[in-house]
């Protein structure tokens, strides 16, 4: 966890990254996206709609933040591959944020077809931010196939679970060479803070925050908890100990029994 | 008249069936923001004027929207 | 949880309480005050030191907090309740945070002494905030004897162990009719926001901050995490579910196999 | 003279042997932000003058000290 | 937790204590209980009812195993203590198990109302096993008190939630000079096994059997996870490690890649 | 979870699957292979030592264990594939339970690797056992690659973390097809019992065992906790409740008080 | 005749009002496993044919049933 | 004579060098329990006195051992 946050050389003041999924329209979208301090906001591909109003690169581009397009609703690498490929000729990037799903029910990410397609888009150019399982070993392996960062997952996308496995989150931190990026999973303010204490050098946050009773505050109050989380980290918490660690002075203290009786005696016995 | 499938929909494209004929007719106001596939391979924004689209393919006519984590 | 957080009829503006035991020295301690937003800070009574340099009380007014007095140290009500009384006398203030240790390994409190000391001075006119174990019927107990707060433990001081018991925390929440003020066992700043997320007014952090490695940083951190905690509650979570909630639109998904084949089939037929 | 225990010393104070001549004996600057108990019992501020210490007494003088959750 | 399971000086076989609430019918109760192998069971003191069927004492007698009256329903010491008298009379036992309860939704025990009752009785010449919290200063005054035996709860009564706060459950038998019975919470048959592996000397299991949709299927099931745990406990568990363990040989390995290839390097090389 | 247990048609008794490393020797494996009740023992294949005593071939046919060859120590697919076909022509078996790894420290299976090997031996017409990640997609991909029998981790071998991702193990049972049987991270018996109660097939035991400080009352004890989590599943336990559930009659309550004083019916009051 | 309240019910009891008469005015078979308290007081079995019962008196008459944890 | 790998040691072969040879030379006492691979590649039993090794070639001789999850 280094304080500047670059993914493929490109700096990034904000830790925190949005989805776009979920929101009730682009007005509450803008809002929640301003309020987040976000910089990169993920958009989906789909058919061209003519009755849809309003365009949401033009809505988040007014609002300050990018836009990274995903493959979401993709099942095969092929599918992905050529998701990304569309998006490049649409919107000019080559950043892609890579999802390959493998169950409709869950959203999981399927393992195999995830790799496949990630060596074929960092093939071809692109700057591929891999949506992965918790698994160290397939961080490891998108990191191997040139992944710029890699995007973990602490519970399925929507569930609001959080961290399933924060022992899997933690090899991962410890073993990537590239940005390791939380995503989904994440249901409120404490989740995201832990993902940052866990090492995570950003947190993508869709569901958590659209799909929020008020997504605006919601949106301000993951902004802090992501702050506060990397600089908890950053500023060293306390061990956890199996006993207490008295916070006052021993010394000093006065005798105001006026004869001890046996309770407190005993008391300080302690067992 | 061409006939293909065109985001899932049978449509009749006239002569000269191009792919910008295609964007076209989805409605879409102008290119901005699109891109396209024809059965499954994409067709770069440069050669829509250029490339035919044949009898029954599959041409699909994408633009980014709000979505995904 | 209101957005109000009163205790007596007094209005505080910062959720944040600071104990002052374990910073290296008094700048420090200010510095790190400062950078909390704490408005109340907790200090223990001691024999006289001549060779003590500053007072901790002007240090705290300067950095613009107000001096709460606790019974740190005191293992009977009778010491507790004596401490409490020379703390008024000191310091002129009729408000303790009032603490009856039960084992001086644990630091855990003593139930039925600390109910006792309650209760006294409740009598003789104290504003009584009591550091409490995490027992519902205890709080409740508290309460009914008067207290205009309660201050359960997440787990013993100094740990670093958070919160232990997350249920009883929350049926204390629950039945409460007075604030719900952590106290104890935070070690970083997700667990602050647990706490929060969980409807406690506030949270008291001593060794949390004094004890970090940067206590200043971490200072900054924790008042980030309360707020965010608090914030997250107020806007309203998302729902835990159980499985995957798509936070992208399933319609106007292109097809791009060009002629699907049995992955993707297979994959969607989900389990 | 009077012998008391004194924030846990034998001390010997001179007569008028009163709390407020403990309390200077501690060293305590001045009574500010200072309390005072002799054998558990608190003796207010406003009495310290006019008490007296007797033999063997146990006294407390106290003040503020960082500590505590 | 020594081999030898005695409650004031008397030896018992089983570890597991069956409480009688919640059983469809004297029957079940019965059948329960001979496949438990419990030798004690727990029964209610209530008004005489002349429609009632069958004597529960007679059934628990015939299927081998002693009755041993609680307080059940009782919510101030007064009513405890009366209504443990009222079992002495009326079973000539002077064992028993003592609950105060501090509230009627969560039936968690009183900690003040519990010590005084706790003292009366033995004062009286009772066997006193407390129902209490899982604070360790409660437990330890109740032994301080004279109980022989502390009878902490893992969740509330039916709850089924398990053991909330294993900490606590451990201090309580690090610390404890007489048996420590897990009384409480208990779902299933791990969490039976956890608390003897946690040090427990018994578990009592009243819902967890009764309310089961097998409840002799139950008694078994818990029978063997008392007895897994406890002698789990006793064989000496391996520690947890933050890395894996190899359980293969490192020497001895073939040599099968016919010339390497870079992928098992990198892999080999570890993180 | 059926009550039959069944590996491609061939029926077992018992649902604990031993592996052989760790032993400090033959002498104890055997033991603590006839307390446990396995009828499976895995076994690794290693370069011939002139110098080692005993077969444990033999060893564990005489006590009554068949002989489940592993491909432990393997990095890629083609060493687990070159390792199986040589256990197979040294063992006159075409079982194996399959193992490629991806890293040394955590010993957590390759998820592509693992797959390919899966693939190939299957087409050669083993039966392949394949230890695999808690990914829920993975194991399914490999039951759809016409494994008879999925073995996901609950923690890294050796660890004895217990099972880190309860959920990731409930999505697999759901979806399996097949058996699932849980494969290294078991400390101690609750673990066994619970991934039995998650509804797991059988468990695999090997440091959790052999490594204990006495590997044979241990083996004793993961008999009884795993048909302890069996028999608990099948009994059908009681649902967690969020509050108490009385186990004892309210009606027939005496009226012991002679005047009921306010505390109970306050406590009674509830919250 | 005698009223109380026996196991929360107004009932009459014909002289003499002994604890023995209330508790076989319940209807429990015989004593056996069975005990009685009178206005929060228990009496003990041996005394309930010698111990009058005063008009108004609770008086409650418990055996052991199924409950409890 | 033939030098092998034989087990990761260089190792001479007497002719005729094969594969049931380069088994006797690691000490198995008879070939039951044990499988060769000769550059990764498995050779039956069937095949062992057949086989011929060749100079340089990596035979790796293995058998079943205490081992594994």
């Amino acid at each position: 966890m280094s304080d500047i946050f670059e993914i493929a050389g490109r700096a990034l003041e904000s830790r925190l990254i949005l989805g776009t999924g979920g929101f009730r329209n682009l007005q509450v979208m803008a809002a929640a996206a301003r309020e987040s301090g976000a910089e990169l906001a993920t958009v989906a591909m789909r058919r061209v709609d003519p009755s849809a109003r309003g365009s949401i690169v033009e809505v988040l581009e007014e609002a300050g933040l990018e836009v990274l397009p995903n493959t979401a609703g993709c099942f095969t690498a092929r599918e992905a591959v050529t998701t990304a490929k569309l998006a490049r000729d649409a919107l000019g990037t080559d950043w892609v944020k890579l999802e390959v799903i493998g169950d409709d029910r869950t959203l999981l990410p399927d393992p195999a077809e995830l790799l496949v397609a990630a060596e074929e888009l960092v093939a071809d150019g692109f700057t591929v931010l891999p949506y992965t399982s918790d698994d160290p070993i397939l961080a490891r392996r998108l990191e191997d196939a040139g992944c710029p960062a890699v995007m973990p997952l602490g519970s399925p996308i929507g569930s609001g679970m959080g961290i399933n496995n924060p022992y899997n989150l933690r090899l991962i931190v410890e073993q990537a060479g590239v940005p390791v990026i939380l995503d989904a999973g994440v249901g409120t303010a404490s989740d995201a803070a832990l993902a940052m204490e866990a090492g995570c050098d950003a947190v993508l946050l869709a569901s958590a925050i659209s799909r929020a009773a008020d997504p605006v505050a919601m949106a301000r109050a993951m902004r802090k908890a992501i702050e506060a989380g990397h600089e908890a980290r950053a500023a060293g918490r306390i061990p956890r100990r199996l006993y207490a660690q008295a916070s006052s002075p021993e010394e000093g203290l006065a005798e105001l029994e006026g004869g001890a009786p046996a309770a407190p005696e005993r008391a300080r016995s302690g067992s | 008249m061409t006939v293909v499938t065109l985001n899932g929909e049978q449509r009749e494209l006239h002569e000269p069936a191009t792919v910008e004929a295609a964007v076209l007719a989805t409605g879409a106001p102008d290119g901005r923001g699109v891109a396209v596939a024809v059965d499954g391979e994409v067709v770069p924004r440069g050669k829509w004027a250029t490339t035919q689209v044949r009898e029954g393919q599959q041409v699909e006519v994408l633009h980014a929207v709000q979505g995904g984590a």
